[in-house]
């Protein structure tokens, strides 16, 4: 009993992250001395390790009920801007600061953006992010001229991505620093109680005092901002920026975070489940590659995973508790 | 002639504590049937067992003489049972005729007989001769529209029965009359109403006979030349508890003015409200569902704006945002616990630190210490079960879960507590300790504002109580031996005892 | 009634000041064959946001109709080189393929209770992958073969000049506004996702109904899976990529709210047409690709915003009239 | 109830079915070339000076923001800002067919005088390529080309570009050793052709050459960069690493330099940044196309077809010019000179 619980507590109350641990055994008796080994780790890392930075703020949203469709554009839009800036002074390392931080400003205005028009206009942020997103491709097109832009030199903007440190990627430090940086910003400060507290009932919150308005464009700054970031590290990776950069991103944020434990209702989901959730589509991916399977199927194992992954989760749940919304098979159940 | 509906001998308890002990009820037809019972007397457990929404433990119901079973609605409707249900159950996107035919269409093929089906909409429509029109959408409807509309819905079905809860609440004169006038008609088709409603005076002019329900027994069958409104009353509450729950402890304070409301009005929904609270003074707001109590604490604390008025807080004009009066000393506990009380899935440590951090957080970091410390202290001091801070409210009981509302405002320096219905659905056991929890922070200087329908938890803790009725303040009582009978009275207008009426 | 016809009159004028912007603005708007072009860039999306209109309007959301188009043509296009089978047969095969896609979904949404958005992302990328399992191979590399039955590529012409995906677009939408506004499911899709508890306690089974416009969806993608390879004469493994954000991009527009029961085809179709419009005006501009996104983005924001706007205020309306009957009322008391 | 949908829209489809028995429906095509009076005002209309009168040009690639579509882009502009007449316009065909089919569609719709196109399925844009030669305008494909007879197609090698790397690999191994090869989306005709041509020769020529396995990296340098440290954990042993395109070379370069190993690794295209990797010794070579100058000969070749009135009807194959590869390695990399890269 005791045992369970630590266990429990280690991957936390949700029972999808347990499907991580099956795929990752099948694959280390699958692919015995390749799978389980610290080179294939960093390199499964490595390959999630863009849209592992992504998802350390994109939770944000999510944890609100929110969501936020724009990030790959986002993520183009401020590669392109830091990648022309420092191409356009001189390739040199206060190029690369003032590059870097007009990036991640740009994806926190994007973030405000959103922010303002969701809180003040009562849209949803699926389709007001689904619109912007075209408006910020349409920035980083403007920004590379629709050519590609490469960006060789300085030695620290190539660094950010594709650099080492300790033998281990600098983007995977990066992600680290993310999601622990996210990790005390939902779970140590202020901003992140009142996220999940608006989240899973804004108007009790509201009633509490919360300014929930703030708490909101907030997220969607930090959405803004990790999308950025991401951008930047996948342009430096790269050595160069081009405009259609990480498009189709948005769907390996979510399915990392699906996976991982966060309902899209808002409330619910850690910054440790979305993390674990980008290593176990991450695992798939390179797991299926390993095996030799090729990619034109791993749509189908992913489909499965996902599939069983929420449904186990709703099906523990439903059965659990009365506290799962919906449904009139629960009512008579309900106490008076 | 067998009646309609009988019941007999119903049981139901729940948790082991019995809450209908071998009711018997029944119903003619062409009657209009009032029920009535303090709250807690089993009125709402009885016709949910009626309409198969909860099982009975124990009982036999017959309809027109015959024993029938009753296990879901479905059971019910088929009988001929139609309910008005008081959160009203309409597909606000639709239109009138569409709901009400809503699961019963007359349809070939999957295709249906819109013609036919607003026919008959609109004959039912024009015989009672509704206010409103078959092809409106719903969501245009005012309540009370609304209203008839499910009633029509009830008529449709060729229901025999319809049972209205609380029909009037949110209603206004003109149009509780409408309403009136369609239960006469209803009467005259013989189709028969249960009709619960803590307005004396409706049931008064309504009903043909009057059961009265108290403590989970039927105390009384009263018919029309027997109903007189103080009898009723007196029922309802008992002799022997009457005495037993007087309160003599009515006085009024001498310390400073703490919140002085002048003049509050919100169109439409109350008016030119005015009163002063005192340090340290528990003060109860008295009333019928509707007379506008709710409505008033919420525009004082912030919650909602008002169009005319004043309020001062300590001398000083009050402002109308929510986190600034926090920042003052206030505190408040909604009515709607479920949806504006708490958030389900966090913990009751979580919970009760959301209003906390001024104190629990340093630049915007928590202090985990501090907060787990509070959780934990809240739980031990208001014995919140089970003992664990870690649990997400949504999964606490009732009595707990309030107490863990009540516990985002204890280890504040409050000065004003708004609690609204404080022990509504809650079992007496947990009523009790929140009632010592209220009296303590008075105790500590804290003025409290307590709205409550419960009569006896009015009468056991407030200082002063404060009569609404129809959005205005009615009365105040403040002085002298006050009963539970005196408060129903006011509350429906009848002035037996001279409290300082504002009129 | 009054307000639905308001909101359906606001997105028609929304759409001709679009048009007449670009009409004036820009040169060979107005023409036949401009138009007759739009109206058939439209259908193949409008021919799909028909069943996802039911989809939101019963509060759902299908991410996963791109995929099922795409598919489901590559299925059609491998039978037919494979197996050269009629074309009648063929869309046969194609309806009944893109029936099963949303009988999938409806099952893993009602059966296994997992959301929607989830749900038919994930099936997103299983039916991706079935488009590869089908893909036409030559020793072992992939292959697009030109499909030559006439059969199937009639689909993609027109009869004096007008398409034959239009026509269908038009009769489809009509099919499904008399569903929505005529049949008792049309009844129950807006109920259920008005206010799903309230159609439970009616007696509706609104796992059935939320299955049963997931499947009409698929039946749809069938349907324009068959024109899309009748129009471009082969089936392509990205075929009907970003297609399902197009198609709720249009069922929005056209009025449907993501919360449910609002909305119906003929502003759904509008939505669609509108969206054709869009991006038919703005390449007549010759403005850098850049400028184009920016525009398409900035129109669709104000779409919504305007939308979102409207209904606050509609809704302040109706509450205000509802306060002044009690008030007048209670003057009188 | 659903049993009665499906019988109506069955239904439905029989009508449809019956007018096209009826011959009433045309396809797009026999619409464009049925209209005999209008496009025989067109093609007099074509038939025009292309260096005097008013001339609109568009240019389709597959999809924008890739170097190769914006060298083409620059060489086409380049070459056609000599003429004042002539109005260029470049659209994006977001790597969908759907999209080029759209684009075409409007470009026949608004009478432009040539459309180079990069197509992005060669069958999938038959048919609209087919409707604008009917409609009188020449479409002159640039690498990617339709299947149907039209004007003229411009193309860098891509079967050949892969039988030239197995050719230098296979010598440069000494006939036998281990590849891989990351692959371009699956699908995508350029890679397709490409893996066709190399696994050709290695068959043929090279049977001691073991491919070991075959990923697809999306066209994407990040991607290629993972599928590479999959293989690299997979794979002790790698003689040679093929990519479908230098962004994808540069990628596996990348992986292939972190874990401290040495292989062969070819890319295909000769864009600017993959002669630097080759020149770092990072990548080894590449199969270099001067993708401005087949820019601008696609312009040429609009600019010839406009003036002459030449249309696929004229015609009974398209007409190929091939651009002329060079393998660009280490050695011959000074012959790619500074004007020459893009």
């Amino acid at each position: 009993m005791n045992k369970k619980m630590d266990i429990k507590t280690i991957f936390g109350k949700s029972q999808r992250l347990w499907i991580l641990v099956a795929v990752m055994l099948v694959l280390t008796v699958l692919q015995p001395g390749v799978f389980l080994t610290a080179a294939n780790m960093k390199s499964i890392l490595l390959s999630i390790s863009v849209y592992g930075i992504m998802v350390c703020g994109t939770i944000f949203p999510i944890l609100l009920g929110g969501i936020d469709l724009s990030v790959g554009a986002v993520a183009a839009a401020a590669g392109a801007f830091t990648v022309t800036w420092i191409v356009d002074h001189g390739f040199t390392n206060g190029a690369v600061v003032v590059g870097v931080l007009g990036g991640l400003l740009l994806g926190a205005i994007v973030g405000v953006v959103h922010g303002v028009i969701v809180t003040r206009f009562a849209v949803p942020p699926f389709l007001i992010t689904l619109a912007t997103q075209n408006i910020v491709y349409g920035v980083a097109q403007l920004l590379t001229e629709n050519n590609v832009i490469a960006c060789m030199e300085p030695a620290s903007f190539a660094f950010l991505g594709g650099g080492r440190l300790l033998e281990i990627p600098f983007s995977i430090w990066i992600m680290f620093f993310m999601a622990i940086l996210s990790y005390i910003i939902l779970n140590k400060t202020v901003f992140g109680r009142n996220v999940y507290a608006v989240g899973g009932n804004a108007e009790a919150c509201r009633l509490s005092g919360v300014r929930s308005r703030m708490v909101i464009i907030l997220s969607y700054v930090a959405s803004g901002l990790t999308a950025a970031l991401s951008g930047i590290v996948l342009a430096s990776m790269n050595r160069q920026a081009i405009a259609k950069a990480a498009q189709g991103y948005d769907n390996y944020v979510l399915t990392a975070l699906v996976v991982g434990g966060a309902s899209l209702m808002g409330g619910e989901g850690s910054i440790l489940g979305a993390v674990w959730g980008a290593f176990l589509v991450g695992v798939i991916s390179n797991g299926l590659r390993l095996v030799g399977v090729a990619s034109d199927y791993h749509g189908i194992v992913k489909c499965i995973v996902i599939v069983a992954a929420v449904a186990l989760d709703a099906h523990v749940r439903y059965k659990k508790s009365g506290l799962q919304k919906s449904s009139s098979l629960f009512r008579k159940k309900e106490k008076a | 002639m067998a009646a309609l509906l009988e019941m007999k001998e119903i049981e139901k308890s729940f948790n082991g504590s019995p809450v209908l002990k071998k009711v018997d009820f029944s119903v003619e037809p062409g009657e209009v049937h009032a029920l009535m019972g303090e709250n807690g007397a089993g009125k709402s457990t009885l016709i949910k067992i009626l309409t198969g929404i909860y099982p009975k433990d124990g009982g036999q119901i017959y309809w027109n003489g015959n024993p029938v079973t009753v296990d879901n609605r479905k059971d019910a409707a088929s009988l001929g049972i139609g309910v008005i249900y008081q959160e009203l159950s309409l597909i606000p996107t639709l239109t009138v005729m569409q709901n009400v035919m809503l699961g019963k269409e007359q349809s070939k093929l999957g295709f249906v007989n819109a013609k036919k089906m607003k026919q008959k909409v609109t004959e039912l429509i024009e015989k009672y001769g509704f206010a409103v029109k078959a092809d409106e959408v719903v969501e245009t409807l005012t309540i009370a529209q609304r209203q008839t509309v499910e009633i029509l819905k009830a008529l449709s079905e060729e229901s025999k029965l319809i049972i209205m809860d609380e029909p009037t609440a949110s209603l206004s004169a003109k149009e509780s009359d409408a309403l009136f006038d369609i239960i006469e008609q209803l009467r005259k088709d013989g189709v028969s109403v249960i009709y619960i409603s803590h307005r004396l005076e409706e049931v008064y002019r309504l009903s043909d006979r009057l059961t009265v329900l108290r403590d989970g027994e039927t105390e009384a069958v009263l018919t029309k030349e027997q109903i007189n409104p103080a009898d009723v009353v007196r029922l309802m509450i008992g002799k022997e508890l009457s005495e037993a729950t007087a309160s003599n402890s009515l006085r009024k304070s001498d310390a400073p003015v703490r919140l002085k409301v002048d003049g509050l009005t919100k169109k439409g929904v109350f008016h030119n409200i005015g009163f002063e609270i005192h340090e340290g003074e528990i003060v109860g707001f008295a009333g019928l569902v509707g007379a506008g109590r709710t409505e008033v604490m919420r525009c004082i604390y912030g919650a909602d704006p008002y169009d005319a008025g004043t309020v001062e807080f300590e001398g000083k004009p009050l402002s109308k945002q929510i986190t600034k009066n926090i920042g003052i000393g206030f505190g408040f506990v909604p009515e709607d616990r479920r949806n504006q009380g708490f958030t389900p899935l966090l913990s009751i440590e979580k919970n009760v630190a959301l209003t906390n951090y001024d104190t629990l957080a340093k630049n915007g970091f928590v202090k985990a210490a501090a907060e787990k410390k509070l959780g934990v202290d809240m739980v031990e001091r208001l014995a919140i079960k089970p003992g664990d801070s870690q649990i997400p409210v949504g999964n606490l009981s009732g009595g707990n879960q309030q107490k863990a509302v009540l516990a985002k405002w204890l280890s504040r320096d409050l000065k004003l507590l708004i609690i609204d219905e404080p022990t509504a659905g809650i079992d007496i056991g947990a009523k009790d300790e929140i009632y010592k929890i209220l009296e303590k922070l008075a105790e500590n200087g804290t003025s409290v504002i307590m709205v409550s329908s419960d009569l006896q938890e009015l009468l056991r803790v407030s200082q002063r109580i404060i009569v609404m009725r129809k959005g205005e303040v009615f009365t105040e009582f403040s002085s002298g031996r006050i009963t539970q009978e005196d408060v129903l009275m006011a509350e429906s207008g009848i002035l037996t005892k001279e409290g300082e009426a504002d009129e | 009634m009054r307000q639905e016809n308001m909101r359906r009159l606001i997105s028609v004028a929304s759409l001709v000041v679009l048009a007449l912007v670009f009409g004036f603005t820009s040169s060979g708007f107005f023409t036949a064959t401009n138009i007759l072009s739009i109206l058939r860039e439209c259908a193949i999306t409008g021919i799909i946001a028909i069943g996802v209109s039911f989809v939101i309007i019963t509060a759902g959301i299908d991410l996963s109709t791109g995929a099922a188009v795409g598919f489901v043509s590559m299925l059609c296009a491998n039978f037919l080189y494979y197996y050269a089978l009629p074309a009648e047969l063929i869309m046969l095969i194609s309806i009944l393929a893109g029936t099963l896609c949303g009988v999938l979904n409806g099952f893993i949404v009602t059966k296994l209770r997992v959301p929607e958005f989830i749900a038919t992302l994930s099936t997103q990328y299983l039916f991706r992958s079935m488009v590869f399992v089908f893909a036409i191979r030559e020793s072992g590399v992939i292959t697009n073969k030109k499909i030559t039955d006439p059969g199937i590529l009639i689909m993609g012409g027109s009869i004096n000049g007008i398409y034959l995906v239009t026509i269908t677009f038009f009769a489809l939408a009509i099919v499904g506004q008399l569903i929505l506004k005529k049949t008792k499911l049309g009844t129950y899709i807006y109920a259920t996702g008005s206010n799903r508890k309230s159609a439970d306690l009616s007696g509706i089974n609104t796992d059935k109904v939320r299955w049963t416009v997931f499947i009409i969806t698929g039946f749809l993608c069938g349907i324009a899976a068959i024109f899309e390879i009748g129009r471009i004469g082969s089936a392509t493994t990205d075929l009907g990529t970003g297609l399902e954000f197009e198609v709720i991009a249009a069922v929005v527009i056209g009025g449907c709210a993501f919360s449910g029961g609002r909305g119906d085809i003929f502003g759904t179709a509008v939505g669609a047409i509108f969206m054709a419009v869009l991006q038919n005006g703005i390449l007549k501009y010759n403005l850098p690709t850049a400028a184009q996104l920016i525009i398409k983005g900035v129109v669709i924001v104000i779409m919504i915003v305007f939308d979102s706007v409207y209904n606050q205020y509609m809704q302040k309306r109706i509450q205000q009239k509802s306060n002044q009957d009690t008030q007048m009322a209670g003057g009188e008391a | 109830m659903k049993k009665k949908l499906v019988s109506l829209f069955l239904a439905g489809a029989m009508v449809a079915s019956i007018l096209a028995g009826c011959g009433n429906v045309k396809t797009d095509s026999e619409a464009a070339a049925g209209d005999d009076g209008e496009a025989a005002t067109t093609e007099a209309a074509s038939g025009k000076d292309a260096y005097a009168d008013d001339i609109k040009i568009g240019f389709l690639p597959n999809v924008i923001g890739d170097s190769c579509a914006a060298a083409w882009a620059e060489g086409m502009e380049g070459y056609l800002n000599n003429f004042a007449n002539v109005t260029f316009n470049v659209f994006d065909g977001k790597a969908s067919v759907d999209t080029e089919n759209t684009i075409m569609e409007q470009m026949i719709n608004e009478k432009y005088d040539a459309i180079i196109l990069q197509a992005t399925d060669a069958a999938g844009l038959a048919a609209t390529t087919d409707k604008a030669e009917a409609a009188g305008i020449p479409v002159i494909t640039c690498n990617l080309d339709a299947d149907t007879t039209h004007t003229g197609l411009v193309a860098a090698v891509d079967i050949e570009a892969g039988e030239q790397i197995a050719e230098y690999i296979g010598e440069s191994l000494g006939g036998s050793g281990k590849v891989v090869i990351i692959s371009a989306t699956p699908g995508a005709t350029k890679g397709e052709n490409i893996d066709k041509g190399f696994k050709a020769v290695m068959e043929e020529k090279y049977a001691g050459i073991e491919i070991l396995d075959e990923q697809s990296g999306e066209w994407l340098t990040e991607n290629a960069n993972t599928v590479m440290n999959d293989f690299l954990t997979k794979y002790s042993e790698i003689d040679a690493v093929l990519c479908h395109n230098d962004a994808m070379a540069e990628g596996a370069a990348e992986a292939v330099k972190a874990a401290g190993r040495e292989m062969q690794i070819w890319g295909v295209d000769g864009e600017s940044k993959m002669l630097d990797y080759i020149e770092q010794g990072l990548c080894t070579g590449t199969i270099y196309t001067d993708c401005q100058k087949q820019g601008a000969a696609c312009a040429q070749f609009c600019m010839y077809a406009i003036g002459s009135g030449i249309t696929a009807k004229n015609l009974s194959a398209t007409p190929i010019v091939k651009m002329s590869p060079i393998v660009v390695t280490k050695d011959n990399l000074s012959e790619i000179t500074e004007d020459m890269r893009w």
